[in-house]
């Protein structure tokens, strides 16, 4: 009697919530398969219909409702309204490209009606240049990054599962790119090849790859010694098709939460290496920004402190939704 | 005995990536634009000043044979001399000045970090989803997503202008002078010299920067001591402790704290790498006249011998670290042998 | 059936449940009373134990028995209230010594742990701390439950101490009012005496000292020859048969009255297993203690306990002494289960197979939690809960079949589909 | 070529011989010291021949780390032999294991959450055989099989598109069978399929695999640490101790008259129902000792309760004797000339 009493109350949930909402399935959709990619999640069997209905209802969500804490969402908004920033650039600032890499007047100006938050050494407009900076912040990390990761994740697969000689290679040249120190390695290749943006991104890529083989060649490793890929062996697979098809897509998970994290890590050196002076001054980007600011640190305080919010917001953004996605996807927390 | 003979393996075993990097660095300098001889010479010369200064720098060699003669100067110590900086100043004087200043902070900002990040962590693991792991995890996420150089002149600008209690740049009070050079660390030197106020007037200096750093590695020892806390507290063995009668608090500091120190202590190992970078921008922000100076301006003038000299420190340093944290990571778990 | 009959039966079944299983008993050590264990997990709530009523007395061993899942560990962490969240326990009783468990604060609970009640574990590995010494493990319960009896040791010890540090001062003043009248020869010889005199002395000893004292003397009780050098051993050193017999000694430790074994020899090899059985018999005559032995291997059970307790499914379907229920077993599932067993019998025959799989634990089937899988089936199965009756002297079960009130229902009536259809999982 | 010699007597001996393991040594290397060389060897399997026949069930006994999981292995070539030599019917494959052989041997591993990969759908990792093996390309082809694979293990249709943490651990064992049958091997290696499971569960799979060695005439070689288990299913036995064969011999040999201490006090270890068999109990002192630093002579004479009464077993190695024509013991001569 207990029991019916139970089972009476999802239905009375998937009622409720079984609106049509074109959205809403799109949503749940993507929801769907993204959690079949990334969670297995622990559905019992031998249940009605109804019940296994619910089941599957409540397990897509508890994927959102793990990434439904506060700071999650927080992350996933900053995201969306760095992105729409970038993309809508021209729409949201009142001054043109051009515009605002040209030379104007107004050396340090404070923030006035034409220009809201004040100007710059060469009397840019402040806001403009930060709503500007956050293209160039995403379109030199997503790349560089992407980058790393495909050969990152290469080497990494490589190195695990063939072990011997193969690994000491490419392990021992990893340890030598981790072992060095990265940003002077990009201040390196970035001065050896010239200041412009397809190198900033190239030198961002090659000195990621470490860290993402180092990363995936830990699980491969592991994995490599399960039984499911024992049987694939016994099943007949190549060493390629196993590498790739059977441990891979168990493996990957680390590497796509750590993915996240650092593309906050990778605006956040950029803007390093542009404070350093080593970037292409034409591009209007942040770190140049707060360079530039940084002699007049106290007369004209407003020219260093936007873009270093923007920066805060957007890698506090990418860190957020990072930890969210982590936490959601832990195995070890999942059954908490 | 098995410890030394595991430190000797150890390092043994870095010296390939030493080597490495060294070859890395020196291939790698010598495809930067620009000409030494240039940075040297200055604005006006002759071209028998130029071939002497090359030939005296050992630049007409061949590449290969540049490149053994580099590694045997560079485990002699006879590290050359600086083209750019002081025109010709030994490059190993150099480096020891700059760099003993860097390590300094960046080994304050570590030993800070690791502290507060260890205790903020179990606190997290222990209030898991309550309001002050929120704000613990929080707090730590908004440390590392700040720009450090940004953040060093935010508190540059609130607390030596606007609040002036400490000082904005420099790392000594231009008035006091240096203690004589003995290991050229500063607060050795003092100290071996007599002079506390010196140890005193530096240390105020690096409040600031070692504070700005420390944020650098707190996030990911709050975030490890925090995930691996919360793992150990579900392992068997803390149930035993529970079935023992322990105390909650002797769970957590007895039975669980030292396991879950172990990821920890590797994750500390390895973000001291973010540290150094981090620590040249700092250094940059307070004008600490550190490494990051030295190596902007050995790029900017290809001057090979110091930008050589300084990554073959910071890699070494690095890579000692890690050896250490590999060996206190062998302390705590005794299921390594050495 | 309106919904107020039902919860009339519902009370009645309880009430029932109540009076039938508890009689008064002076030997009676642990009654646990209609437990409830439920996990409020993200896919709804796992009903792990679900109304579990059984005694233990004083010097017996009683063996729960089941199948993965059907509850019995959650049962044990109940009994030590080491249920973690989201489990809780949402109703019932648990009465030790007649004192109630689920009462006391959290601070009694803890002096009740490790010291009158106190459990090993199926993993010996994972169950011992990696980086504290064997030694220290198993000292710490005694620092934490006798700290009292250690203070007095520890006392006799610095007693017989100071009376050789006294003697000591004596020999030393002697030596010096004699000083002029001896040889040099004498004085060396005296000297000598002294030397050895202070060698004698052991150094002061602390708590810890004592504790890992009476620690060796315990290691040396569960058959380890060598308890010295064992104390100074990391887990992992040990071999799987020496760590159980480590957690074995944490357990008897302070002379518990109950000790609630979970599984402890599933990790185990053959042979060694039948060391830490023999061991548990013999030290269990030896302490007096009483054991819940957790286990799914009826062999264990049947080798091991006095008294036998049967689950399935959060429920305890039968209970009785071993000799009755091995001997004929009435439950269907306890048949099925006895059935299941590889022997010599059944050897070129088909095992008798329970057919169909063991439900979840969230959606659990109504009335007898068995019934989907029953060949006794009655019609009244699927809609009421079985009683826990006493049919027999000691002899309880939760089944229609053996429950007066329900012998005049029909016998459910499996169709061949049906059947087909439960044989495929 | 003497060996092809003594082969083909073998199987002319013995028409009906699948496997034939000869002399299989397989030693896994430590590596150690400054610049990890070989510092030592665990002698996992030393020097074991056997026979496997048609349709029968070959049991290898033993406890945790006696080697019988490395036999296994080292058949299916997934660890290589040291020395020694593997035959399928007469074609040896220690050395040269192809894809054929694939189809034809097949294995089910112990542990049923982790032989399946948890990010695929049954249909696939049932498929996978089928695709590289059978070389079936179409979908619907594909699918048609596993269907049937699954019918066979008595299992849903609607399983099919399901992912393996949906599945409880009786189910996942079904399905690992599945796929080890879906080539039609000759030959299953079954590696302690039924020791993660629960009686009940045990019992359906026990069944399972004998109606379906009968339905398709497979040659099980079934390795497990429980002897009920393999009383109940198997025709002949291998009791292994310390990578070596102790006794062998038909099932009745092996439990009716065990002959080797080792077997005896195995046999006596485990609990039962019956009371007379627990008063004469043998508990076994000490544990098994490491493969990498073995005892001398017999390895297992430390432990051996019989070893006052036999002659040289901390000395010479264990001589084959035979008890009666299948049945074998591997051990030292009594003392005082008694037979066996």
């Amino acid at each position: 009697m207990e029991h019916e009493s139970l089972t009476q109350e999802p239905e009375k949930k998937t009622k409720s919530k079984e609106s049509d909402n074109v959205i809403k399935n799109i949503f749940s959709w993507i929801i769907n398969n993204i959690k079949f990619l990334l969670i297995p999640a622990s559905r019992l069997d031998d249940l009605t219909f109804r019940e296994r209905e619910y089941e599957m209802k409540i397990s897509k969500r508890k994927f959102i409702r793990r990434l439904k804490s506060t700071l999650t969402i927080l992350g996933i908004s900053i995201i969306f309204f760095i992105v729409t920033l970038a993309v809508f650039a021209p729409w949201f600032s009142q001054y043109s490209f051009e515009h605002l890499a040209g030379i104007h007047t107004g050396m340090w100006d404070p923030p006035s009606p034409e220009h809201p938050l004040g100007q710059t050494n060469l009397g840019r407009d402040i806001l403009g240049r930060m709503i500007y900076g956050s293209r160039a912040s995403l379109t030199i990390a997503l790349p560089a990054i992407f980058f790393s990761l495909v050969f990152g994740v290469i080497f990494g697969v490589i190195a695990g599962f063939y072990g011997g000689w193969p690994e000491s290679i490419i392990m021992r040249i990893m340890d030598i790119f981790l072992a060095f120190p990265g940003l002077i390695l990009a201040m390196v290749f970035i001065y050896i090849w010239e200041q412009r943006i397809e190198y900033i991104m190239l030198a961002y890529g090659i000195i990621g790859i470490p860290y993402y083989s180092r990363l995936i060649r830990g699980s491969v490793i592991q994995a490599r010694e399960l039984p499911y890929v024992q049987a694939a062996k016994v099943a007949g697979a190549s060493n390629w098709r196993i590498m790739f098809k059977h441990i891979l897509p168990n493996c990957i998970q680390p590497v796509i939460i750590s993915f996240t994290f650092d593309i906050g890590g990778i605006i956040l050196s950029l803007a390093g290496l542009s404070f350093l002076g080593f970037s292409d001054p034409q591009l209007i980007e942040w770190g140049n920004d707060i360079a530039e600011a940084r002699g007049h640190l106290y007369d004209a305080p407003w020219g260093a402190m936007w873009p270093g919010i923007m920066i805060l917001i957007t890698v506090l953004g990418f860190m957020l939704f990072g930890d969210g996605l982590r936490d959601a996807l832990d195995p070890r927390l999942r059954n908490l | 005995m098995s410890l030394i003979k595991y430190i000797a393996r150890r390092f043994i075993a870095l010296l390939p990536v030493l080597f490495g990097v060294v070859t890395l660095t020196f291939f790698l300098s010598r495809l930067m634009p620009g000409d030494p001889v240039l940075a040297f010479l200055g604005d006006r010369w002759t071209t028998e000043q130029y071939n002497y200064q090359l030939h005296r720098l050992g630049l007409d060699k061949p590449i290969i044979e540049q490149y053994v003669i580099y590694l045997g100067d560079l485990f002699t110590g006879q590290w050359g001399i600086s083209v750019s900086i002081n025109r010709g100043q030994p490059v190993w004087d150099l480096v020891l000045e700059r760099f003993t200043r860097t390590f300094d902070i960046a080994i304050l900002a570590i030993i800070i970090s690791s502290i507060v990040g260890i205790k903020t962590g179990i606190i997290s693991a222990t209030n898991r989803n309550k309001p002050k792991d929120t704000i613990f995890r929080g707090m730590a996420l908004i440390g590392v997503a700040i720009p450090v150089f940004w953040m060093g002149m935010i508190l540059r600008y609130i607390f030596s202008y606007l609040i002036p209690i400490f000082p904005g740049l420099n790392y000594k009070n231009p008035g006091i002078g240096d203690p004589p050079i003995i290991t050229h660390f500063r607060v050795i030197d003092s100290i071996l010299s007599g002079q506390i106020y010196l140890i005193i007037d530096y240390l105020y200096h690096l409040i600031l920067p070692v504070f700005c750093l420390s944020f650098i590695t707190l996030a990911g020892v709050v975030r490890q001591t925090r995930s691996s806390m919360l793992e150990v507290l579900e392992q068997d063995y803390v149930r035993t402790a529970r079935a023992k009668g322990c105390k909650e608090e002797d769970v957590i500091n007895i039975h669980a704290r030292k396991n879950a120190m172990i990821p920890t202590v590797t994750v500390i190992g390895m973000s001291f790498g973010y540290l150094l970078g981090g620590a040249i921008l700092t250094e940059t922000t307070f004008n600490l006249n550190g490494v990051g100076a030295l190596v902007m301006i050995a790029i900017r003038n290809t001057d090979y011998w110091v930008l050589n000299a300084v990554v073959f420190c910071i890699t070494l340093t690095f890579v000692m670290v890690n050896l250490g944290a590999d060996l206190i990571y062998g302390l705590i778990d005794p299921r390594i042998r050495y | 059936m309106t919904l107020t009959e039902k919860k009339e039966i519902i009370e009645e079944n309880r009430k029932n449940q109540m009076k039938s299983a508890i009689k008064e008993d002076s030997n009676l050590l642990l009654q646990v009373k209609n437990l409830k264990t439920y996990f409020y997990t993200e896919e709804g709530i796992v009903k792990a134990v679900d109304g579990v009523s059984f005694n233990i007395y004083k010097n017996e061993v009683l063996g729960l028995v089941g199948e993965t899942g059907c509850g019995k560990s959650v049962t044990a962490l109940s009994i030590l209230r080491l249920v973690r969240s989201p489990g809780r326990i949402i109703e019932g009783s648990i009465e030790f010594n007649n004192i109630n468990m689920l009462e006391l604060s959290e601070e009694e609970m803890r002096s009740h742990r490790g010291n009158d009640i106190t459990m090993i574990f199926q993993d010996p590995l994972n169950s011992l701390n990696p980086v504290i010494l064997a030694g220290d493990q198993v000292a710490e319960v005694f620092l934490l439950h006798q700290e009292e009896e250690l203070n007095k040791i520890l006392d006799v010890h610095l007693l017989e101490r100071d009376k050789l540090v006294q003697e000591l001062k004596e020999l030393k003043k002697e030596f010096k009012e004699n000083k002029e009248q001896l040889s040099e020869t004498e004085k060396e010889e005296f000297k000598v005496k002294i030397k050895d005199f202070k060698k004698k002395i052991p150094k002061a000893p602390n708590l810890k000292d004592v504790a890992l004292e009476k620690a060796e003397q315990i290691i040396k009780e569960v058959g380890i020859a060598d308890a010295k050098q064992i104390l100074k051993r990391y887990p992992h050193e040990l071999s799987g048969g020496m760590r159980q017999r480590i957690m074995i000694a944490m357990g008897l430790s302070c002379t518990p009255l109950l000790l609630i074994a979970d599984e402890p020899t599933t990790a185990l090899d053959v042979t060694i297993q039948a060391q830490i059985l023999d061991l548990m018999k013999n030290l269990q005559k030896k302490f007096d203690t009483s054991i819940l032995m957790i286990t799914h291997d009826l062999g264990i059970i049947a080798e091991l306990s006095d008294r036998v307790a049967v689950m399935y499914s959060g429920n305890i379907v039968e209970y009785a002494t071993a000799e009755d229920l091995f001997k004929n077993p009435r439950h269907p599932y306890t048949q099925g289960l006895i059935g299941a067993i590889p022997s010599v019998e059944k050897k070129d025959k088909k095992l008798t197979v329970i057919r169909g799989m063991v439900p979840n634990l969230i959606y659990p089937p109504s009335g007898c939690r068995f019934h989907p899988r029953c060949t006794e089936r009655l019609e009244i199965c699927d809609k009421i809960k079985p009683r826990f009756l006493e049919i027999d002297d000691r002899y309880f079960i939760a089944c229609h079949l053996f429950d007066p009130e329900y012998k005049e229902s029909p016998k459910y009536q499996w169709d061949e589909t049906e059947i087909k259809e439960s044989y495929k999982v | 070529m003497t060996v092809i010699n003594e082969k083909t007597k073998i199987s002319e001996r013995k028409k009906d011989v699948v496997i034939t393991v000869r002399n299989l040594k397989t030693y896994y290397t430590i590596l150690g010291g400054l610049f990890q060389r070989k510092i030592g060897y665990v002698k996992a399997v030393d020097d074991v021949s056997f026979d496997l026949y048609r349709g029968e069930t070959l049991g290898l006994v033993g406890e945790s780390g006696c080697g019988k999981t490395t036999i296994g292995n080292t058949i299916l070539n997934l660890v290589p032999a040291t020395s020694g030599e593997i035959y399928f019917e007469d074609d040896r494959i220690d050395n040269n294991f192809t894809q054929d052989f694939r189809k034809k041997i097949q294995m089910v591993f112990q542990d049923p959450d982790s032989s399946l990969n948890p990010r695929w759908k049954i249909v696939n990792i049932i498929g996978e055989p089928l695709r590289i093996l059978e070389g079936m390309k179409k979908r619907r082809e594909i699918r048609k099989r596993v269907l049937e694979l699954l019918e066979t293990v008595s299992m849903k249709v609607e399983h099919l598109d399901r992912y393996p943490h949906e599945f409880s651990g009786g189910q996942k064992q079904r399905i690992v069978i599945a796929r080890a049958l879906a080539c039609n091997p000759e030959v299953i290696i079954l590696d302690e399929p039924t020791s993660a499971l629960d009686v009940s569960v045990q019992a359906q799979i026990l069944n399972l695999l004998k109606d379906l060695q009968i339905q398709f005439n497979l040659a099980l070689l079934f390795i497990t640490h429980d002897l009920s288990v393999i009383q109940h299913i198997g025709n002949r036995i291998e009791v292994m101790y310390l990578g070596k064969f102790v006794e062998e011999g038909t099932i009745d040999d092996v439990f009716y008259h065990p002959t080797h201490p080792y077997t005896k006090a195995l046999l006596s270890a485990r609990p039962t129902f019956d009371p007379t068999t627990r008063s004469n109990r043998i508990i076994l002192e000490g544990e098994v000792p490491s493969a990498i630093n073995p005892p001398s002579g017999c390895y297992f004479h430390p432990r051996c309760p019989e070893m006052e009464d036999r002659i040289g077993c901390n000395i010479e190695e264990p001589k084959k004797i035979s008890i009666s024509e299948t049945h074998h013991i591997w051990c030292q001569p009594f003392k005082n000339g008694k037979k066996f």
